[in-house]
Formats: C-alpha cells, structure tokens, sequence
C-alpha cells in the first residue's frame, strides 16, 4: 500500500492519535482530522450503543479508493482513514480521517469529502442499539 | 447453476442467515438475481435500495452471473 | 469562562489531545480538529522555525470572541483554541482548534471558519527564521 | 498631553523598543497618532496597515487619546 495511505478497519477502540502521527509532515502546514463518535441520542431516542459490521474486504478496497481519489483531487501529503467494526459504547470513536496538506483549506476539503464518500460508498453497516429495541441505520426509506 | 449469496447487515436478518445458495438459471443477471430475491423475501423490498457485489466490487444490473460464483447483497450502508 | 469554551496561549509545546479531550461530548457526533504545523518551507526558502508574538491579553479577548461568534453562528458542544507563543521549530505545532457539533458539516464550517478569523483578528505575530535571515510574515504587501 | 505607544511584531523593529513615551497635543485622535508615527518612523508606512488597541480592544481612527494612555501598535497580524 502507498505509504502516504493508511487505511485500517480495527475491531479494538480507536486512538485518533494514531491516524494524526501517521499524517504528520514537515511540509503539511495544515493538517485536519475528523472524529465521529457515537451520540448518546438520535432523533430523542436513547442510544446505548452500536454495532459495526463490515463486508472487510470490499471496505477496505472501498476505503483506499477514497483515499487515493482524495490524493489526486487535493495536494494531499498524507491521508489515514481508521474505521471501527464490532461494538461502540456511546462516546466512542466509530472513525477518524486524519489529512494534511501543505495548505490548510485543502485539508478541510479533502477531509470533509473523504468522510461524506465514505458514508455513501464503504460496505459498512451500524445497528443502534435502544434500551427498547435495535434499528440498521438508514436501511429504510 | 449454483450461486452463493452472501448478506450482511439487515439483508442478513431478512434472509435469516450469513450465507445461501440457490439454484438459478444458467444466464441470469443480477437483475434477474434481484427479482428472484425479492420474491422470496420481499421484506427487502422495503429497504430504501440494496445492491451487489462480486469479488469485491459493486455489479451493475447487467452483469452476468457465472456458475458457483459468490455475490453479495449490501444493504444501504451506514459506516462513520 | 464559559465551560463550554477552552482558551489557551502556551508556551510551551502543544499537545493536540488536550484540545481533542477537552471537546468529547456525549451528544457530539462529529469532531474536527484543525492542527497548523510550522511547515519546513514557504516560497521555496527554508524555514528552520518560528518564533511567537503574543499581545497576550488582547490576544486571549479576541480568541474568545472567536469562539463565542462560533458558539453562536453554529450548534456547537465545546470548543477549544490552543495556540503556541514563543519558538517552534519544523513539524511543531503552532495552533489546534477543536470543534464538537451533533452534525459533522457544522463542526467542519465552525472550525474553519474559527481558523480563518483567528488570522485576520487575533493579535499574533510570527517571524520565520531562514538560515539566511529572518521576515515577521504578511507585515509587508 | 503623555501617552505610552507600545509596539509588537515588526512594529517594536521599526520604532527600536516595545516602548515609547511620546508628548502629543490634547485632544489627538487615533489618526492624528497615526500622521506623527508615520512621519517619525517612515518604514510604518511600508507596513500592509496596521492598527491601533487601547485597553484590550481595537480602536477607530476617530478615537480621542486621552493623557496617560497606553496605546498599542499592531502591525498586520499572522498567527496560526
């Protein structure tokens, strides 16, 4: 794999930590991150937590495809892309997109699109777990 | 010909199972796969839209499915 | 201060988990952290670091008056700025801007727009240092 | 009437200190400052601009000095 792309799918909690010192460079003067985290309510429901499932090889084809797409529309130095699978507690980190570029309106682009391509195109599935029941996010209309 | 289906996510729930494989036609194209699904299990019918994918890759409504291959349902997806 | 707000101006190095902890919220579903390294070139001269300038009173008034316009333009949980003062070599960190919103796209505006104006308004000066000499940046047309 | 003029940045360069105590007429605004500072250090002029701060907080150029003040020159900020 390109050594500017660090693309992960872990079943263990995430350090966005990692995703920022993968992006550092001494030329990035811009360097921005994305963190999703679990809410503890959507629409007034009480979250408890959630469950990712992957289809693993596909995402990560999926993830480094983003990755690489980003690096061609955007003077991307570095990019990382870290995704959960398994189970989230509420507060917990589901994805961290790291970018840097050597300016820093790029790297909000560049950031943004990853993490918007990201929701539309990666096999990758969440159940919200309620006290009351569970849903597949956005599997119905 | 032989084909094993593959399901994750809700599809996975609607077809009570990981894993089945089905009899269809020799021929058949995933469109012809998808009215054959939707038939038996019309819960998945009511998801907003569900797609396939072979080796990894999504497949368009007419690519036809060879013998003993692998496909796999995705059900909208929902990662970050 | 607002508990929801984290102002800082350091001299010493800046670690972007203070700014990270400090905006985890459990209603928050989208992060973003805007980290500014000091970059190893500008223009195609060398830079070997930056030094500082803090006026520091001013400058902490009108870093909060960033993050309270922030806190008003959009639905945001916390916000924290950190901002270096003093000497910072290639690769450091000069400025971290965490942002937590429920929605991710409020969270990318909020921090970027808080990064845009702490360059128009915060009263901060930087000097890059070459190894031919030495130029306080934007001073001049 | 006194007032303290300190200077940040390229502005404590130019004026060779951070500190300047200056004798002015009553009764001088910002912009009358700014004509008196132009004229005894020419290199201000070169600046992209630069602005005024008493107590914290920017200043128009109507503002009326009053004995005593301090008054901060800021030339073009560039933090981040």
């Amino acid at each position: 794999m390109d050594k500017h792309i660090d693309i992960q799918l872990s079943a263990l909690p995430l350090d966005p930590v990692h995703a920022e010192n993968f992006v550092h460079h001494p030329s990035a003067g811009g360097i921005v991150h994305f963190v999703g985290t679990v809410r503890n309510q959507t629409q007034s429901k009480e979250v408890i937590r959630l469950e990712f499932e992957a289809y693993e090889s596909m995402a990560l084809k999926e993830l480094k495809k983003i990755a690489v797409h980003v690096c061609g529309q955007w003077p991307v130095q570095k990019i990382a892309i870290h995704h959960r699978v398994g189970v989230v507690n509420v507060g917990g980190v589901a994805v961290v997109i790291s970018v840097s570029c050597p300016h820093r309106k790029d790297a909000f682009e560049a950031c943004a699109y990853a993490i918007d391509k990201l929701k539309e195109t990666v096999p990758i599935w969440k159940k919200e777990i309620y006290k009351d029941g569970e849903i597949w996010v956005s599997a119905h209309p | 010909m032989k084909v094993k289906i593959i399901a994750f996510g809700i599809a996975r729930d609607i077809l009570y199972g990981s894993e089945l494989v089905m009899e269809i036609r020799d021929g058949s194209t995933i469109r012809d796969l998808r009215r054959i699904l939707v038939r038996q299990y019309p819960e998945l019918e009511k998801l907003r839209h569900f797609s396939f994918a072979i080796e990894d890759n999504y497949q368009d409504e007419n690519y036809p499915i060879k013998d003993n291959q692998e496909i796999v349902i995705l059900p909208p997806v929902a990662g970050g």
